[in-house]
């Protein structure tokens, strides 16, 4: 049996994420480790638990299997009670035949039985590429006092990036009238952050509805929410402020990372919450320099480590430099090798004297610089070299600087 | 013998009296200790990972920080269906050094058990011990009692250790209390011993009738009437039995081998899990030989010490041959040489403290210096 | 006041004493009840459906069957990262009819844990009673103390049963003593108590200087200084006290309206687990108005009784108005009434027991008759 | 990290079950009840545990959602440990595409990653729709002894049913010389029970060429079995001796839960683990009538049982009747119903007089006689009938007795 809830949470996991391309070639993207010891999607697990959520629903189809493992029984976020708990939800064959989820709402679509069990009065729709702490719990009272069939979260964005995002104009009293996708023009600078708030019984009728129109891409922001703001269902924005990013690119998830290195960045990692590695404290040598980093248990560093962020169980070689780099967990630097401005895939080895990315400074032309990424468990051989914004996995041949 | 067919039985408290300022608040057990662990976590994922699923841990007092760590033992995967981890606390109030009214107060618990063989242990051994080959040892030797020993010089706070003497089949010959602790390399017992559950209680219930409670002595006088073997623990094996020891140990973690032994990743070292983040290092910190565990803000220098989560080394701070357990504050401008910082302690800015190499200085729980 | 700034702290012992023969080998807490229950399990379930998430429960002695029964307390959800359950022994060894001493001795884990109220509860009531409301009472009358109470007759168990007299805002009024027990409805309270941590220590600490070692007279005392409120439990709720109740609580979950009330399938009393297959029953099996758990294998006559997990009934047995407790092995041929059987007692062939109403017999743990 | 394991179970739980009908609809084959308190998949499960098997990959696909949670974190099977653990392997999609499993060695070669993690020497593959209890240990050490690359388990069947099965010819030995898929003149009574042990090393490779055969279905005992056989590897019959029987259809699964009554079956469930109901004791009336049934937890029988077999929390109203028939968890039989030789599933709820299924004696053509099935949250109305060998479920107009 399964105990009522007033909220069920559903996260979209389910994308391929091809922008982040080797990081993501056997992983889906909300398992893309972050920031020291966490994955992407500890965020928004972690504020589920933080706001009360005690039912998460992950749809999940595109190499699930990592990141059912890391979810498992939902320990880490104490997801693992009789009242409580944490599924991954992958797509399945019934009686009337099997489907791949075709869009974000046909993913929840396919799961209206697994809601209807808790019985809820609310969804909230989650996606598993941002990093930020918001408490849900707030932006329902908000969804409760408007009377609303829907609540979108908005951040305010500068003027000139807005027509990058979704942005969403808005009456005064926060009601919405008009969603404006990457608008040449933009009205306002109220940029839709993904995460929606439906009360159960509307959102279930308008996925009912999307589900059988011809020609619906059956996606939330494409289909469903101009259906419903068509239809005249009271949809509202709430406004957040704080620290938010999404991490769907390269650039942005080094950026997100280099911002927990600068004090200004208000992201308290104390209440995310992420399953442990099991290995002693890091060591730092008598002849290591570590300045500015963030340093995860396990490592060993007897190199040189500055602006970079060291996953568990890293071994940095002596005089070896790392800088303004991501080093993912089991990697390791050999000694000498120097690694700049690089993100470095789990388990990969740098061989002695590599040499992997470069300062923005030491390339000529501005097009050719950018994040170098090797992709996990690879080997780059002795005074192997990997330019900046080349992209490496095991599948690719590397030159060498050896004369 | 399977090691399902073993019960591990720890004694929280050993030594306890001779650790006093380190184990004031707690049991010897739950002394925090390498940066991120308690001692019992290492007898406790030894004993998990060679498959011994069910384990009492003998408590005689100060015993809510060790229930606090162990808690349910899931950490050490002893909470599953068929495995189990029990805090046993006398009710008699009766001390550790007498082995023998300890035991014989846990007989219920002993017999109620379905294990057929107890392996007791100390609760003050930092080791990564297998215990699957002692088990074979034990059955080929068709041995009664098997003592794991150690060969080195017994550490400072031992009185009265116990060594033996064996023949070339590793059968025991002579079980001998040396009168004082000397420098000497000797065969030292440490207090493991794998026996059977029913010679265990039917020799306990014996010498508790004759009185006999000094439970060297019983070792001492049953060596004739059973098969005694000795096997060896030849890996690296710290037993804390003083301040000193206490230091020199987190001292030894520096060393690579050390550590590579103890963290064999095979068979890892388990513990109660914290949601720390990694440890942030500013931008004029300065760190040189020394093991630092997550959650830690470091904007100081930072040499020759074990710094544990959660930690703040203030700006312009100087820690040299220092242990800082969790939690704790170190302020601004501080400058610390051989100190010992229990959990929770706040040393404000500028100050100084000074210890020795011999003499460590120790600073108690929540204190503010 | 949320749930979980409430720690639920129960007294296993509860009036041990008066049920000496069920408590003999264990704890008032852990004697088996209803087929598949064993007493504690109706608090805890209660503490966890409203939301507590963080109890200890104090024992003296015989705690294993309650070690072994509770476990790390996943089964009632309070294992987990959040939520705790602390089994605690004294080592004091003082009885429980000194609740002021068990407390203080407890005043350490008290203090430690982060609940800023305290749910004190007995061991030995049987209900499904949700605490939330009590709590939001709690909060609404600016209660310091709330004291549970029962409209009903006092079990005879109760030596000096409290009673109270509250004015038509529940404030209490009065405490009573009463010098005896009677058989006229009174307004009584069982030992279910909401306050503040802080109150709790302080006037135990207070009790302990003065010497004041009756928590009766000290629950008297303190009705003055405080805003003492009373909340009623309406639902069903039956004591353990003696014997007699024992057996009659067993009869009345015959009543349908009570199981529907006891066993509500919205706050589910949980258990520890145990694989039993489903009871088969034989082809000359009888059974008429009984209550009958997993695991039985039922070949004979029963009426009017309990039957907990994995009794076997022979062929040609006849047992009436019975309460036997699991794994106890009824022969073929005998005929029992009145008789109240321990676990793993063993029944010969043939042979045949009578008790009567208001004496039923008792026949001990692993008898063989 | 993963703990090297010696052998890893892959049990095959992805077939609809479309003999089951409507006891499958929205439930895999090895998620339907059995025996008061189980679900099929106890039994190979329990097995694995009993055997000292502790990773365990179950490969879902066709209506998981009730299987999966079932599952769960695998505790009630002792498999929710560090050093051990079950995992749930629906189909997903990679960089190269998304396939549904084709086969069951389709499955499996999907799921390679998953098994070399755990860098077994052996791989036991199981099936979901057996009712058995097995020590694969033992079957283990045969493998062994034989050096095989190879083992099957069979049974000794009576040679009139022989053609029902396929068929392993060994020598003397045990070693197979010919598969006969159904033989019409069978050459021997070792029938195969879908029970099989693998070298890893030897499977592995045999998956990946049939993976890229043309015309091959990707089935063990069609493709992969007969490959290993014509490339003269060695495969063994390991002989077993108890009970098994095979749940696939209507009536075999109605006959392997009646065994559970008869005294000469022996299966004994003590070792077999399931989740448990939250339920008190079951409660037999003053005016009840019990012979010869299995009652499980929360049940309340005021009424009349023979040969019968309650699930949790399932109500007999008074003056009905109930013979020779499995009601599955929380059903309700009301008041005067008689249900005979009858499958009545989950929630169900059989009207006050209703009528469903006979005895064979009643019917009077022999081919118009069977077991009556009644589908999960069905109501069938007061005085409604069902007949013999009707399968009805809450889709279908069901008839009434009423004058």
């Amino acid at each position: 049996m399964f105990p009522k809830q007033e909220v069920v949470a559903m996260l979209l996991a389910g994308g391929q994420g091809s922008r982040l391309g080797v990081l993501t070639k056997k992983l889906a993207k909300p398992a893309v480790p972050f920031g020291g010891k966490y994955r992407i999607i500890d965020f928004p697990l972690s504020n589920c638990v933080n706001s009360g959520i005690e039912a998460v629903g992950i749809l999940t189809q595109y190499q699930p299997l990592i990141l059912n493992e890391y979810i498992g029984n939902g320990q880490p976020w104490d997801l693992d009670g009789m009242h409580s708990g944490v599924n991954c939800l992958s797509p399945y064959q019934a009686i009337k035949g099997a489907d791949w989820y075709s869009g974000t709402a046909n993913a929840i679509f396919q799961n209206i039985n697994y809601i209807e069990r808790y019985d809820p009065e609310y969804v909230v729709i989650l996606s598993g590429d941002h990093i930020y702490k918001m408490d849900y719990n707030k932006m329902l009272d908000f969804h409760k006092g408007k009377n609303a069939a829907c609540t979108i979260a908005v951040i305010d964005v500068p003027i000139d990036e807005a027509s990058r995002f979704g942005i969403l104009n808005t009456y005064d009293d926060g009601e919405i009238y008009e969603f404006d996708e990457k608008p040449e023009h933009p009205k306002s600078t109220n940029a839709s952050m993904g995460i929606y708030i439906f009360s159960w019984k509307e959102l279930k009728k308008y996925l009912e509805e999307d589900e059988i129109k011809e020609g619906s891409s059956h996606d939330f922001g494409k289909d469903v929410l101009p259906a419903m703001l068509a239809a005249g269902e009271r949809m509202y924005a709430y406004p957040f402020s704080g620290y938010w990013k999404d991490v769907g690119t390269i650039d942005s998830l080094w950026e997100a990372n280099m911002d927990l290195l600068d004090p200004n960045v208000t992201l308290d990692l104390r209440d995310i919450y992420s399953r442990n590695p099991m290995m002693p404290p890091h060591y730092v040598a008598n002849e290591a320099n570590v300045q500015n980093s963030l340093v995860a248990d396990g490592c060993e560093v007897y190199g040189n480590l500055e602006f970079s962020i060291l996953f568990a169980g890293v071994k940095i070689g002596k005089g070896a430099t790392v800088n303004s780099s991501i080093i993912m967990p089991g990697a390791v630097i050999e000694e000498g090798a120097n690694v700049q401005f690089a993100i470095v895939a789990e388990n990969t080895v740098i061989g002695k004297n590599a040499k992997v990315g470069s300062t923005p400074e030491n390339v000529d032309e501005k097009d050719a610089w950018g994040i170098a990424v090797i992709g996990a468990n690879t080997v780059i051989p002795e005074n192997g070299v990997v330019n900046a914004k080349e992209m490496i996995d095991s599948e690719t041949e590397v030159a060498s600087n050896e004369k | 013998m399977r090691s399902n067919d073993v019960l591990g039985f720890i004694f929280a408290g050993t030594l306890e009296k001779q650790i006093a300022e380190l184990a004031s608040s707690r049991t010897t057990a739950s002394i925090p200790i390498g940066g991120k662990y308690r001692l019992v976590d290492f007898v406790l994922s030894n004993m998990s990972n060679s498959g011994i699923n069910n384990v009492g841990i003998v408590a005689e007092k100060n015993f809510l920080s060790l229930t606090d760590h162990v808690g349910s033992g899931s950490a050490y995967d002893l909470s599953k269906r068929r495995s189990n981890l029990t805090l046993l606390t006398p009710y008699g109030g009766k001390g550790f050094s007498n082995y023998i009214e300890t035991i014989y107060n846990m007989h219920g618990y002993l017999e109620h058990c379905r294990e057929e063989y107890v392996m007791l242990d100390p609760g003050n051994i930092v080791t990564n011990f297998d215990y699957s080959p002692l088990f074979d040892f034990h059955s080929k030797k068709n041995a009664d009692i098997t003592l794991v020993y150690k060969n080195g010089v017994v550490p400072k706070g031992y009185n009265h250790p116990i060594t033996i003497d064996f023949d070339e089949n590793a059968r025991v010959s002579r079980i001998l209390v040396k009168p004082d602790n000397t420098d000497e390399v000797v065969n030292q017992v440490y207090g493991a011993v794998l026996l059977s559950k029913s010679l265990l209680i039917r020799e306990i219930k014996n010498a508790l009738s004759l009185n006999e409670l000094d439970g060297k002595r019983l070792l001492q006088s049953i060596t004739g009437r059973y098969r005694v073997f000795a096997y060896e623990n030849r890996g690296y094996c710290a037993a804390i039995s003083s301040k000193n020891d206490y230091f020199d140990f987190n001292m030894d973690l520096m060393k690579k081998e050390v550590r590579d032994e103890l963290f064999n990743p095979k068979r890892p070292i388990y513990t109660k899990v914290r949601d720390d983040a990694p440890s942030r290092y500013g931008l004029k910190s300065k760190v040189r030989n020394s093991i630092i565990a997550q959650g830690c803000i470091i904007d100081g220098e930072v040499e020759n010490c074990v710094i544990s989560k959660g930690v703040y080394v203030g700006k312009g701070a100087k820690l040299s041959n220092c242990i800082v357990m969790q939690d704790s504050k170190i302020g601004n401008g501080t400058n610390l040489n051989y100190v010992i910082i229990d959990k929770d302690v706040t040393i404000k800015d500028g100050r100084a403290l000074m210890g020795f190499d011999s003499y460590p200085i120790y600073i108690a729980k929540k204190s503010v210096v």
